[in-house]
């Protein structure tokens, strides 16, 4: 649980020790991109969430209202040739790290032109040359993968850092335990925010496991592990700065315990009915929007209109990618059979009861196919 | 895929009476298990989710206010250790029923149910009276991991069983069977027809299906169509058009279970026919239609007056868009045309 | 690692604390017993070694020398109607638990009347009437299946306890994390020791992990956890009989940490050559069945004329035993398709090829089956 | 199964010349990593034990003195990280040869191959190219854990690929392509043929087996053996006795690998012979037999005249006790029966 209630945000934000923050090492210019992504973020689900409710958004969406700080803040930490793998509601660091909303609103509606040729849903996607690993469903595995990143980055010798996320659920899988294991001995350049949202699904985290405090799974790997207010998305630079730095620094792995709250339910379907109003009350109160909004306006670095600048920034750049993305066909039938290997001579062929270029086969043609004494009749 | 409410053929397709009562697919798996937790207090379920929340597809709503803690557990996220602790108190006399919330995520309890439940009686003669089940299938636009047939990942191991019901009567029959049954089950359900498949099932009687039993679907002469799941109806629908088209007349076979096979019934069926199509949702390569195939052969292979063909989905994962995914599975179309193809041959 | 050196127990064993046992809760022919239990261990192993070579045990054996102690300490303080689910090198424990050398014997030799019927190989055997769950091969599932055994002992009331054993390289599985994750989430009767005995296989536990301490892992769990020499029969006793109590009272999980050696190659192919000499020859001077002895006769409970005696019992019981077992026989071949279903009539049938009776079968029989127009020729 | 030193037929089995060195199938995989190591530096082994200690079978023995701790890793005992960690790696660039100490235990890392391996290319369009490599088969009285034949766990799986060679030249051939494949392959080491297998290869010359090309083991026309590892050895005992005891010509077909199968060379020789017996050491049912027999069917019905038979392991699992281990297992005259039932229908 974060320290302080929401007032301390009208000073300025505390170091985790509880001291008064140096006016943080972050320029004003940083704090308003951080704030933009914040917006970027919240406003790209609510777009997500209009889309689904017409039918344009395919199958599912995960929404990180109230968690948006911890994504933006510590994928805010990352260079330059690091690797970020997300997990299902770190949106906000896809967009620190160069995805567009257009991109992802592809992605979302299944279309031919998303990053994924609409073969997978959601932030399933990895692109190598902009250091990004997507999580696959299957809970737990991509932090196993991402120890390959960086066990190749530390072969060769580069300076890449790699960061992912995990829910405190996910960190039940054997899975994750293997992958923190194997990071830890094998000494990986790796960040794991772990992100400590109360719920998995419908369970709370409390049922999960009997720890009192999620920084002790991290100590059984031997590896440093902080606990950070995961609203506060300056703490959360800071915790995550650290341990990119320790990374970098090829020292090996951070746990990073990110406090937070997800206020909505797990998918648009759940209605949170087991969820006391109260407890969502007492979370709002600390809404990592609002708060670093704020602090903003309160430590001078920005104005109540500076901020509307932005948000209608913003809105009009996503008017202008909900527009085109709703223009954007979804991919051609066949493509289901490309890219199943690396030869496409191996892929799949149409199925013998249809015809290439659509449509069914005519059945007295397939006929003379196969025959050891021609047709029968 | 048909898009409106499923009405199976056969006995539950109208009310016969007031002590009828229409049954979607999944209330029939979730009355089932309450039925028997009434009366058999060895009877508890385990997964993520069940208890509180009351299921992923609120399968076992209300389960946790009617029995209690002890008997409806919230696991952690841990499908190793669910099917373990499943197993262990199967070894105890318990009858635990295991949920995958997706039985895409049977995956991470492949070791488990391979090595430990599906061995444990032939290595220590000590059973694992279990049941695991989770949703199953594609169709619904969900992508490659909330989509996946899994039944031939766990075809070549001895030991296990595994059902697949198409209709709400034998998600209710088979179920009450497999919590009965004295080894672990692999209970697939067609997530497709959870809501929407409906019957009239009776209210008061114990629908028990045996494991090991196909159901004849539709009776036909001309060609036998074995195939379960959703493509139950998909190959009904094909052989509907088929009769009103061209008079011929298809036996559509609906496996049910898996393992046991009832290859009798299959080789029954192709005897008279004389002809075999094996339709399944799962990609081709090392499908489930292999060992029907093999079965065929090996028994009636004289009888067979054209090749045994498949319709299957494609050699690739379960793609995301519906573009895609329609491509991906068989379609009526497919089915047809397949037939077709037999009838003529 | 333990704390002090072997003159240690030239003076009654030490509490955990550090002070000085009080005379033990043990009485002496519970001492005597216990040092029983070390002898047939080592001995029953040493036949194994025998039979091996002589090529009547079937497959490989694993040795316990210099870990007898932790295995049958911590089962000396298990109760009539616990459980025991053992780990490969836990002989000893399963001899306090009431199997016999004989019931070894028949298991590693494949024979017909083995607990198995040959079906599977060293302690691969449940007896669910004595509280027994053996392994699999697959590292990390047992403690899964225990949990299984210990949910519906809580169901039912009953006071059963479960304890369990995994080595340290076990536990960096998935399936033990998930096991040990589930247990403490459902606080389970459980006591788990986790054998430190520094190799894994032909690796180093330190090169397994980036913990210093062993113990670091289990509280990761939220439940106690304690260190304890596992070359200390008394020490192993004390922390397990505490363990017990607690989840007989139904306050949960506990990880006992037994740290240890294991004196050679993880099985008989191994010749140990990445162990350094100068390593071995200080673990063996802590061998535990030697220091319980000069325990044992320091403070009176026994005399090396008495050790004497229970040695030469246990040789003259394994004697016997050896010699049984060298006439029993394996099983019949076709006991191969039996007992793989619940229901007899769901077994393998004979392979077509071949006849019930044996051998195989005469083609122009089968040919008559199956054929539609009768014999072709 | 033979207990001798096996010399597989063909240009391996007498020495050539100077130029060729007797190397078992062991050593040739030791060999051709060895190589491939050398020649590219992207190669890495990663597995349990298999740098300091040098492999379970020593199979990795001395590799971490030549190639250092960057490119032979230990890891802790975690297969699903270990499979992990190589197609992270792969994605990188580089070629992870991941071990599996005993295939066995490639069940815990069933999710990691199956969901995140296998699906890589199709889901992002980025690829695997990586290795799992292990020791499986039966014969060595190992009991039910470290005997097993995997391949039907993952045949259904598409975007894998899966080689099992029988011979050392193929070992060699195979476990190069398959380094330098740009997919995921499953690279199955029958552990019986490990130290069995002896034959002449040439020392200089880089020896590649292409993926997917069955291989002749023993041409003959009047039935043909579809086979795979070491049934390779026990099928070609039986054709020699058939061909000694009553001058009947048996094909046997050593498949090498099993995806992509070499569809048109089985369907090439059952349309010259008509006759098909498939043969593999997993479980009968649901085993790979069946995606042959529907290939066969598909493709060459009108040339059977003998329904495709299958002589397979029973469906079980692997006992342990010599007696049941040899029961459990096709044997030559298994072979030999089924071979003269098929060649006097
Ligand atoms: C292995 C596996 N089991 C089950 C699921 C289904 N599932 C999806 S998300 C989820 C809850 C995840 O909770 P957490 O890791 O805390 O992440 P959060 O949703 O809170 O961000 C579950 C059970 C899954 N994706 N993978
Ligand atoms: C899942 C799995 N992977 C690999 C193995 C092979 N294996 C058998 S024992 C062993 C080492 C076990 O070390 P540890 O758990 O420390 O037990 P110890 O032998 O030291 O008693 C390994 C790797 C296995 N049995 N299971
Ligand atoms: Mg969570
Ligand atoms: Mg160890």
């Amino acid at each position: 649980m974060p320290g302080d209630g929401p007032a301390a945000y009208l000073l300025p934000a505390r170091d985790s020790a509880g001291g008064v923050r140096p006016l943080t090492s972050l320029s004003g210019d940083d704090l308003r991109a951080l704030c933009r992504y914040l917006y970027l973020t919240r406003s790209v689900e609510e777009r997500l969430e209009t889309l689904l409710r017409q039918g344009r958004v395919v199958g599912g969406m995960y929404r990180s209202l109230g968690q948006e700080a911890t994504a933006v803040g510590s994928a805010y930490a990352l260079e330059p040739g690091d690797w970020l793998a997300p997990a299902i509601r770190d949106l906000g660091a896809l967009f620190v790290r160069g995805i567009t909303p257009r991109e992802i609103l592809l992605q979302y509606t299944a279309c031919d032109s998303s990053l994924t040729g609409g073969k997978d849903t959601t932030n399933h996607f990895t692109v190598p040359s902009r250091g990004l690993l997507g999580p696959i469903s299957p809970l737990g595995t991509q932090l196993c993968v991402l120890n390959g990143v960086a066990l190749a980055l530390k072969m060769r010798g580069e300076a890449g850092v790699c960061m992912t996320y995990q829910g405190e659920g996910a960190s039940r899988t054997g899975a994750s335990h293997e992958g923190l294991a194997m990071a830890a001995a094998l000494e990986l350049p790796i960040v794991v925010v772990l992100e400590h949202n109360r719920w998995a699904f419908g369970t709370r985290s409390s049922r999960q496991a009997a720890v009192e405090d999620w920084v002790d799974i991290a100590e059984a790997y031997g590896v440093p592990a902080v606990s950070v207010d995961g609203n506060d998305v300056l703490a959360v630079y800071d915790a995550a700065r650290d341990a990119v730095d320790r990374a970098r620094s090829r020292r090996g792995m951070t746990v990073i315990v990110a406090e937070t709250y997800r206020m909505l339910g797990h998918a648009q379907h759940d209605r949170q009915s087991h969820v006391p109003e109260e407890e969502l009350e007492a979370w709002r109160d600390r809404d990592p929007i609002r708060q670093f909004e704020r602090y903003l306006v309160v430590s001078g670095f920005d104005s109540e209109p500076g901020l509307e600048a932005i948000r209608s920034a913003v809105a009009k750049e996503l008017d202008a990618a909900v527009e085109d993305v709703r223009s954007r066909p979804y991919p051609a039938p066949a493509d289901a059979l490309t890219r199943v290997y690396g030869q496409p001579e191996l892929d799949p062929a149409v199925p013998w009861t249809r015809r290439a270029g659509g449509g069914y086969v005519d059945v007295a043609q397939v006929h003379q196919a196969g025959r050891r004494f021609g047709a029968r009749t | 895929m048909t898009e409106s409410p499923i009405r199976p053929a056969g006995p539950g397709s109208s009310p016969p009476g007031s002590c009828f009562r229409e049954t979607t697919y999944l209330e029939a798996i979730r009355e089932t298990m309450w039925e028997e937790m009434k009366t058999d207090n060895t009877v508890f379920i385990l997964g993520e989710d069940v208890a509180v929340y009351g299921g992923a597809f609120k399968v076992t709503d209300g389960f946790l206010e009617e029995f209690g803690p002890d008997r409806v557990i919230d696991t952690p996220i841990s499908e190793a250790a669910i099917v373990g602790a499943a197993i262990g108190a199967a070894h105890m006399g318990l009858k635990p029923i295991a949920e995958m919330q997706f039985i895409d995520f049977i995956a991470p309890a492949f070791d488990m149910i391979v090595n430990f439940a599906a061995k444990s009686r032939y290595r220590t003669g000590i059973g694992a009276s279990l049941v695991i089940r989770g949703p199953f299938g594609a169709g619904t636009r969900a992508g490659p991991f909330h989509s996946q047939s899994v039944e031939s990942y766990f075809a070549n191991v001895a030991g296990l069983k595994m059902v697949a019901p198409a209709t709400a009567h034998d998600a209710k029959g088979l179920l009450r069977a497999a919590i009965r049954d004295p080894d672990p089950v692999l209970y697939f359900e067609h997530k497709f027809l959870y809501r929407r498949v409906k019957e009239y099932l009776p209210v008061d009687e114990e629908l028990l299906v045996p494991l090991g039993r196909a159901r004849t679907y539709r009776p036909g002469s001309d060609l036998t169509i074995v195939t379960y799941g959703a493509m139950v109806y998909t190959s009904a629908e094909a052989a509907e058009r088929i009769a009103a088209e061209e008079g011929a007349d298809i036996e559509v076979l609906d496996l049910r279970s898996l393992r046991p096979l009832d290859t009798s019934a299959i080789v029954e069926s192709v005897k008279r026919t004389g002809r075999l199509l094996v339709v399944h949702e799962a990609p081709r390569f090392g499908g489930f239609a292999g060992e029907i195939t093999s079965q065929v052969c090996e028994e009636a292979f004289e009888w067979l007056d054209a090749p045994v063909r498949r319709v299957t989905a494609l050699d690739t994962p379960v793609p995301y868009a519906p573009t895609l995914e329609d491509y991906y599975l068989p379609q009526v179309e497919d089915i047809v045309t397949a037939a077709r193809w037999l009838l003529a041959y």
